[in-house]
């Protein structure tokens, strides 16, 4: 298949002197949707903030487009197509919904139909009645959908999700899914770390078990479907 | 009183609050929508001033000296931000003060030393010195037209540039966090840096401008710093609209309160009594303004952040 | 009679009305679940009921007494507690010192200036039995900024309860919780049954059914319908503009 | 021992650029006198105290307790002067004022250790009775609303014998006077007069003129027009009245001399009224020295020295009277071009001959 | 606390009282006569700003107002002694009763407020009490008004010594220091704390958040009074110009020069920018730019203040 898109290599990160990260080694390739799994307080959240530049990694490359972005900042980051919602949405207090998804909007070639204000109204239709708010007036849930809104408005190479689907209704969490797969069909690349294990694995080609900083295993979504033991033991389920 | 003078108080009124909001606007580009409390803007505005004065006195060009103003009070506005601003945006409020007010000291004394203290000469130019007729039996001085246009221009300039333009968006979600705004792929340092210029652009021009009818001396930054914080605090920090409305309000109230507030309370009040106490009212009145809005709308007028 | 009734609660935001005159009853000891579509008004309503945010219109009874009128602290010490959606926290203080902050408050007095709080055996004591109960007790030196999500949700459970409630609004309680955590908030959250009531908002259906006695149905910030899991499973309308196919009976 | 002096100087604060003013004063005299007292070795401890009373209190403790001085001389402000007088008179050091003369130390506070150079209100007196010499029937006065500012007026309706139009006070600090200024065009006075000291009253007359009164006249006390205002405010000011006790074109030889060996020093501009005060105050310093024979220590003679001066005054001829407040003349001056151009103030008369405050009275020394 | 150094972290404030005290003995030996004055105005200053480290740095509360209430308490003393009171207790006494009513009036409205705008409007209201004393003719408005006579301190204390007032204010001072330290570990100082930490969840707890402020508040403002009936006193003089909005921003810049929230925070931020702009002034005309600087430095390389620097230092010591 294609080259990695990203690319880590003994990837060591934490907070002050506490470590949290030892040594990972994945990739992810161009279209494919990896799922990174594990209990909570495994490093997951970590992961990403050190692959989008909000961590500095202690040690360790990582290599984005053949490009290594370990020393690269934040914005760099982004700027080269790394798109992330994170955790707690961190919407914008003082943007309206429509500002988030007009202010960040970015082309880039390669991306056959783009995401404009009109597409992802459509996908969220709450927002769109919402599309005068403020940022800190909307719901919990209404802060999640404009968060990844606003991820998607950057027509992004890689797309991360963390915990996209926090605190949305049923209904929504499912729209979420169906997006998400559209999306893998239209080739977007994405890193996902989600609670719903099942329906991440629908939607996986590749899935990362992060146990306490480590990688303990990887495989396909298959490969895991027929291992249950590794869901007790991996991700308390 | 008749209603000429009347309508020219009103129009004293709105005239002051246009050069408080002209005072201000850069302040509340850089405090209300950036985030970051700049006392050291009063430098600024002094810099702008002291600049102009000089090059119109030595060129005896106003329209040059007040871009020569604004050109080099960037150009130390931007060696400022490179050595110490840039460093305090992610800090607190009243951190800001602390450095902020360190560089007002700094900037006094090297004011004092390059200028001396006494203050210096700002003259109108030519052109405007005279008052014009608006109406019959109402001259009004031509300069301060300059400044009202002056004001309003600014004003509808930094509602477009912070409400409507991508720019103030990426400013206000850089202001209100800025990991996220970083994470979207956002310079904030470089927006930042870009808007600190430009609010320091707008004091320079409001000091240039506010020279020939002001004093120009060391201590002209402090003196307006106050009136523009309380204009911006009215208004709703964050607020260009709220700014403005409460630069209004406070110029009007503040005329109004020394055109008609003594001969009220001379007409309802024994002599004495009223002597004393209707320029009392009126020193204070803008400080009664902010502390009654304040105390119904805790955010101001036009509250911007929630 | 209910133990709490919140009776036509009206709250609008400039022209949206996000509570539309909304009347709830909790029963004492009975599991209220709350649940409904983003932006239905679920945390408004709790906003309303704790106080934080001022009703426009409607009142609210506790045990026989009306609260409508109290501050929100005063409704807290009238036995309405709550946690917040995102966990709210002293994150700059260890879980013991964000325990005895909250065992304090149940004590009274916070006016007392001149002896050193650390040294009250009492509260030192309670704050430790709660951090046992919790599930915190491992960790009560640590930093509460720093704690995973899943012991900060704890935490931020665990001050509500230091208030001895006998209502207590819960608000995503699992939210951020992985399948391990969310089981062990369950179980917490069931173990609390018998000494105060809870009005619980959750997405997590899972836990929803596994913990609710009754089931409201918020939509557009009026009350859908009411009723227990199987009701509410079986409910149409809430399936097509809550619960989707995710949920199939 | 050398004799030492105090200077508390107003370098920086609110009356900074009168400070300057009187800083240059001090260094001329001392650089005059070779750094000597009466030819006695002689220091001069300056130091800047910011404008703030309550800082000046501290300074002149350190000046009494630290380094002993024997005169004492520098404030420009009357509330620093009262702030530290107490100390001083208490201490026997003889304070000689470089401006202010507060009312209250020419009349009921009054000390034998003080000695000043005019009383605050005898230029609004002058002015007063320069009102009513240009036959000003109906004059507006405008001031600050504090005290002093009353004083003030109060100080011009003294002698001033026509109506009181109206009065006006405006607010400490005040930056825009267009409400003012529209009062004054409505009430149409035959002249204003306005004592608005430091930025208000450069403030108010570029905006009097901008607004297009330039027809009516304008009267002030000698600090709403000295050389420090009319320099900061160009064209406008010309043709402003003022009075005061002294004025850079004052025909005496001394004053001569002082106003050339100034300009000399400093690039040409005139000295204002705050410097030649200072200067003055140097020299009577010089001159009690001198006159007790170095004898610094025995402190009555030195009272009486200074009581009774012996050098030569740059306003030419004066007598203290009862409180230690001079009896002088007080002159008109109006501003306008000198031979180069140059705005400044020019001598038009003398208005009071032989003058005495009005708090004497009250004086109980 | 540098516990790692316990013996010497206990003894210092001793250690320091004990030379404080001694120290108006030494001085004519020394030949530092005027210091005693000296230190005695740090000394008052330190209590005011005890006071605002108390709200500012254990609640959150940025008071830019403070000086209105060393106004209001120096005026109190010039307002009794215009009406013949002679006795200093009963006047400082009023000073800090008046002041913290006066606090308790300003801190009912300001409190609803926070953040920028209540630093604002803490300005406004100090603003408004600084243009009352300018206007206030009987107490000399602009120009001041001068305390004569000392107030008496009583029988026995006022033959005593010269420097009695000096330990009064000595006294003064270590008391309301011991009393704010105590505080901030009691009950209410930990309540204080988290309401500057997370207001909301105070008020979820169940805690009455705006009168646990404004009782700081009050409190703070009746100790800035009492400074400034003190101030009165050592400087026999007041004027408006001691509430000017500067003073009030200066007490904050010592304050956090010092540092915020610390216990030694106030007194050392107070005597390190007064020592140095006595010493700047006897070398300099230009005695500002230096105390600019060093803000810069203090904001970028102590950004918790000079107190926490030290406290670093002790500690590290102790360990090595
Ligand atoms: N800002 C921080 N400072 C210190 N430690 C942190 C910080 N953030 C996270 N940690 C710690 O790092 C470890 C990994 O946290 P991380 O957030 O990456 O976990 P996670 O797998 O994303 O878990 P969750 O499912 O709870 O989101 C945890 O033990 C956590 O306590
Ligand atoms: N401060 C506010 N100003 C304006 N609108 C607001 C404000 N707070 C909430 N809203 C609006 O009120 C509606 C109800 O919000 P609420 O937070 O109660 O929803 P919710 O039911 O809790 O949703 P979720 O499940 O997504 O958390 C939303 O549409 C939201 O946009
Ligand atoms: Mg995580
Ligand atoms: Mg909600």
């Amino acid at each position: 298949m294609n080259a990695p898109l990203l690319c880590c290599r003994g990837l060591e990160a934490g907070y002050g002197t506490s470590r949290v990260l030892f040594g990972l080694d994945f990739d992810i390739r161009a279209g494919e949707v990896v799922a990174l799994l594990g209990r909570n307080g495994m490093g997951k959240s970590t992961t990403i903030r050190t692959i989008v530049g909000g961590l500095r990694p202690q040690r360790g490359e990582i290599v984005f487009e053949g490009r290594p972005i370990h020393a690269e900042r934040a914005d760099a980051i982004a700027r080269l197509g790394v798109a992330i919602v994170p955790e707690g949405r961190q919407c914008f207090p003082n943007l309206t919904v429509h500002e988030h998804l007009v202010a960040f909007a970015a082309r880039r070639n390669g991306v056959a139909e783009p995401w404009t204000p009109a597409r992802l109204y459509a996908l969220f239709p709450r927002l769109a009645e919402r599309a005068d708010h403020l940022g800190n007036q909307l719901s919990g849930g209404e802060q999640q959908m404009l968060a990844i809104a606003r991820a998607l408005s950057t027509n992004p190479r890689l797309l991360i999700l963390d915990e996209a689907t926090e605190g949305l209704a049923p209904v929504i969490r499912e729209e979420i899914w169906r997006c998400l797969a559209l999306l893998k069909a239209q080739g977007q690349t994405t890193l996902v770390v989600d609670k719903y294990v099942e329906r991440l694995m629908a939607l996986a080609d590749r899935n990362l078990i992060l146990e306490r900083g480590r990688i303990t295993w990887q495989g396909s979504s298959a490969e895991l479907d027929a291992r249950r033991e590794l869901w007790g033991r991996y991700l308390g389920v | 009183m008749d209603a000429i003078f009347v309508f020219e108080q009103l129009l004293n009124g709105l005239g002051y609050g246009l050069m408080l909001f002209l005072i201000a606007a850069g302040l509340t580009l850089v405090f209300g929508i950036m985030d970051t409390m700049n006392l050291a803007h009063g430098s600024l505005y002094m810099a702008g001033a002291y600049i102009a004065a000089r090059v119109h006195e030595a060129s005896g060009a106003f329209a040059l000296a007040v871009l020569v103003a604004v050109g080099v009070t960037v150009a130390i506005a931007a060696v400022a931000e490179f050595l110490v601003i840039r460093r305090l945006y992610r800090r607190d409020h009243l951190v800001q003060v602390l450095a902020t007010f360190g560089i007002i000291l700094i900037a006094d004394d090297a004011v004092k030393a390059i200028w001396g203290v006494a203050p210096l000469l700002a003259s109108t130019p030519a052109a405007l010195a005279g008052p014009v007729a608006l109406l019959e039996g109402l001259p009004y001085p031509s300069y301060r037209l300059l400044l009202i246009g002056a004001g309003l221009t600014v004003a509808l300039g930094l509602h477009l540039l912070v409400n409507k333009t991508r720019i103030g968006m990426l400013v206000r979600a850089g202001a209100s966090n800025r990991q996220m705004a970083e994470h979207m792929g956002v310079r904030v340092g470089g927006v930042f840096a870009f808007v600190f210029a430009l609010g320091a652009a707008l004091a320079a021009l409001a000091g240039a401008l506010m020279a020939p009818i002001s004093a120009v001396q060391i201590g002209m930054g402090e003196a307006i710093l106050i009136p523009a914080l309380v204009v911006i605090v009215i208004g709703g920090i964050g607020s260009v609209r709220g700014a403005f409305v409460a630069a209004l309000l406070v110029g009007l109230v503040d005329t109004a309160g020394r055109a008609f507030l003594p001969p009220a309370l001379r007409a309802v009040l024994p002599p004495a009594v009223a002597a004393d106490l209707g320029p009392a009212l009126a020193g204070i009145a803008m400080y009664v303004l902010m502390a009654a809005v304040l105390s119904l709308k805790p955010a101001g007028l036009f509250p911007a952040r929630g | 009679m209910s133990l709490f009734r919140a009776e036509g609660l009206v709250k609008r935001f400039g022209g949206l009305l996000a509570t539309d005159h909304v009347s709830l009853a909790v029963e004492a000891g009975e599991i209220h679940a709350l649940i409904g579509p983003n932006g239905a008004g679920k945390s408004t309503l709790v906003n309303l009921i704790s106080g934080l945010l001022p009703a426009d219109a409607g009142r609210i009874v506790l045990d026989g007494v009306e609260l409508t009128a109290l501050t929100p602290h005063a409704r807290t010490r009238a036995g309405l507690a709550r946690c917040f959606q995102i966990s709210s926290v002293f994150r700059n203080d260890s879980v013991r010192d964000n325990l005895l902050l909250a065992v304090q408050a149940q004590a009274g007095s916070s006016f007392r200036c001149l002896s050193r709080r650390d040294a009250e055996h009492a509260l030192q004591e309670r704050a430790e039995a709660l951090a046992q109960r919790t599930g915190l007790a491992e960790v009560l030196e640590r930093n509460a900024g720093t704690l995973a999500h899943g012991l900060q949700k704890r935490l931020d459970l665990a001050l509500a309860l230091a208030a001895r409630p006998r209502l207590l609004l819960l608000d995503e309680p699992m939210a951020g919780m992985g399948p391990e955590d969310s089981q062990q908030m369950v179980a917490l959250i069931r173990g609390l049954a018998g000494e105060t009531a809870i009005l619980l908002i959750e997405h997590d259906m899972d836990a929803v059914f596994q913990l609710a006695d009754r089931i409201s149905v918020l939509v557009y910030g009026k009350v859908l319908t009411s009723g227990d899991a199987a009701h509410i499973k079986g409910h149409a309308e809430v399936q097509a503009v809550y619960l989707g196919t995710e949920v199939a009976g | 021992a050398d004799i030492k002096v105090g200077i508390a100087l107003d370098l920086s604060g609110p009356f900074s650029a009168l400070g300057a003013e009187a800083r240059d004063g001090f260094e001329l005299a001392i650089e005059k006198l070779g750094g000597k007292l009466g030819g006695q070795p002689a220091e001069f401890i300056r130091s800047d105290f910011g404008g703030n009373p309550e800082q000046a209190n501290q300074l002149v403790a350190r000046f009494l307790q630290r380094d002993g001085i024997h005169f004492f001389t520098g404030p420009i402000g009357s509330n620093a002067a009262l702030a530290v007088g107490p100390a001083l008179f208490a201490a026997k050091v003889p304070y000689l004022s470089a401006n202010p003369g507060p009312s209250a130390y020419a009349g009921e506070k009054c000390s034998p250790w003080f000695f000043a150079q005019y009383q605050n209100d005898t230029y609004d007196e002058a002015a007063g009775k320069v009102a009513n010499e240009k036959g000003y029937k109906n004059v507006l006065l405008i001031a600050p609303n504090y005290p002093a500012g009353k004083d003030h007026l109060n100080g011009f309706k003294r002698l001033y014998k026509g109506a009181v139009k109206d009065e006006i006070y405006t607010k400490l600090g005040q930056i825009d006077y267009a409400a003012e200024i529209a009062q004054i065009r409505a009430a149409k006075p035959d002249a204003v007069f306005f004592f608005l000291p430091g930025a208000m009253g450069i403030n108010f007359v570029k905006q009097f003129v901008g607004g297009g009164l330039e027809d009516i006249p304008l009267i002030a006390p000698g600090f709403s027009a000295d050389e420090d205002v009319i320099q900061a405010v160009g064209e406008p000011m010309l043709g402003v009245l003022n009075t005061a006790h002294w004025t850079h074109d004052l025909q005496n030889p001394a004053n001569a001399a002082f106003v050339s060996a100034f300009r000399q020093k400093y690039a040409g501009r005139y000295p204002s009224v705050y410097a030649a005060m200072a200067y003055d105050t140097v020299m009577a310093m010089d001159a009690a020295v001198r006159d007790v024979g170095g004898r610094i220590d025995d402190r009555e003679a030195v009272l009486k020295a200074l009581k009774n001066p012996s050098f030569k005054s740059l306003r030419g001829e004066f007598q203290y009277g009862a409180n230690n407040f001079p009896v002088q003349n007080y002159y008109l001056r109006e501003v306008g071009k000198d031979a180069e151009g140059r705005i400044t103030n020019k001598l038009v008369g003398t208005t009071l001959e032989k003058h005495q405050d009005a708090y004497v009275g009250a004086c109980r020394m | 606390m540098p516990e790692r150094f316990p013996g010497l972290a206990r003894r210092l404030p001793w250690l320091v009282l004990a030379l404080l005290a001694a120290f108006p003995l030494l001085a004519p030996a020394l030949g530092l006569e005027y210091y005693v004055g000296f230190v005695r105005r740090v000394l008052i200053v330190a209590i005011a700003a005890s006071s605002l480290n108390f709200i500012l740095g254990y609640g959150g509360m940025a008071a830019l107002g403070h000086a209105g209430f060393i106004g209001v308490g120096a005026y109190t003393v010039v307002a009794l002694v215009e009406a013949g009171v002679s006795s200093a207790w009963l006047a400082w006494g009023s000073a800090a009763v008046l002041a913290g009513l006066f606090a308790a009036a300003i801190g009912a409205v300001s409190l609803r407020t926070r953040g920028v705008y209540f630093i604002m409007i803490t300005l406004a209201f100090a603003q408004m009490l600084h243009y009352l004393a300018v206007s206030l003719r009987t107490y000399g408005g602009d120009d001041g008004y001068g305390l004569y006579t000392p107030l008496a301190l009583g029988a026995w204390l006022d033959g005593a010594h010269a420097q009695v007032f000096y330990w009064v204010v000595l006294a003064i001072a270590a008391a309301v220091f011991a009393l704010f330290s105590r505080v901030a570990h009691s009950r209410y100082g930990h309540a204080l704390r988290g309401v500057r930490d997370n207001e909301t969840r105070m008020v979820a707890l169940g805690y009455p958040v705006y009168r646990l402020k404004l009782a700081g508040f009050v409190a703070a403002g009746a100790v800035a009074g009492l400074a400034g009936g003190l101030l009165a006193s050592h400087n026999a003089f007041v004027s408006p110009s001691i509430m000017h909005w500067t003073q009030s921003a200066l007490l904050l810049v010592m304050v956090m020069l010092g540092g915020a929230g610390r216990r030694w925070g106030a007194p050392l931020g107070v005597a390190l920018w007064l020592t140095l702009e006595e010493v700047l002034k006897l070398y300099t005309d230009y005695w500002h730019w230096p105390l600019g600087l060093l803000l810069l430095l203090v904001v970028f390389h102590a950004p918790q203040g000079v107190a926490a620097l030290l406290e670093r230092r002790a500690g590290q010591e102790g360990a090595r």
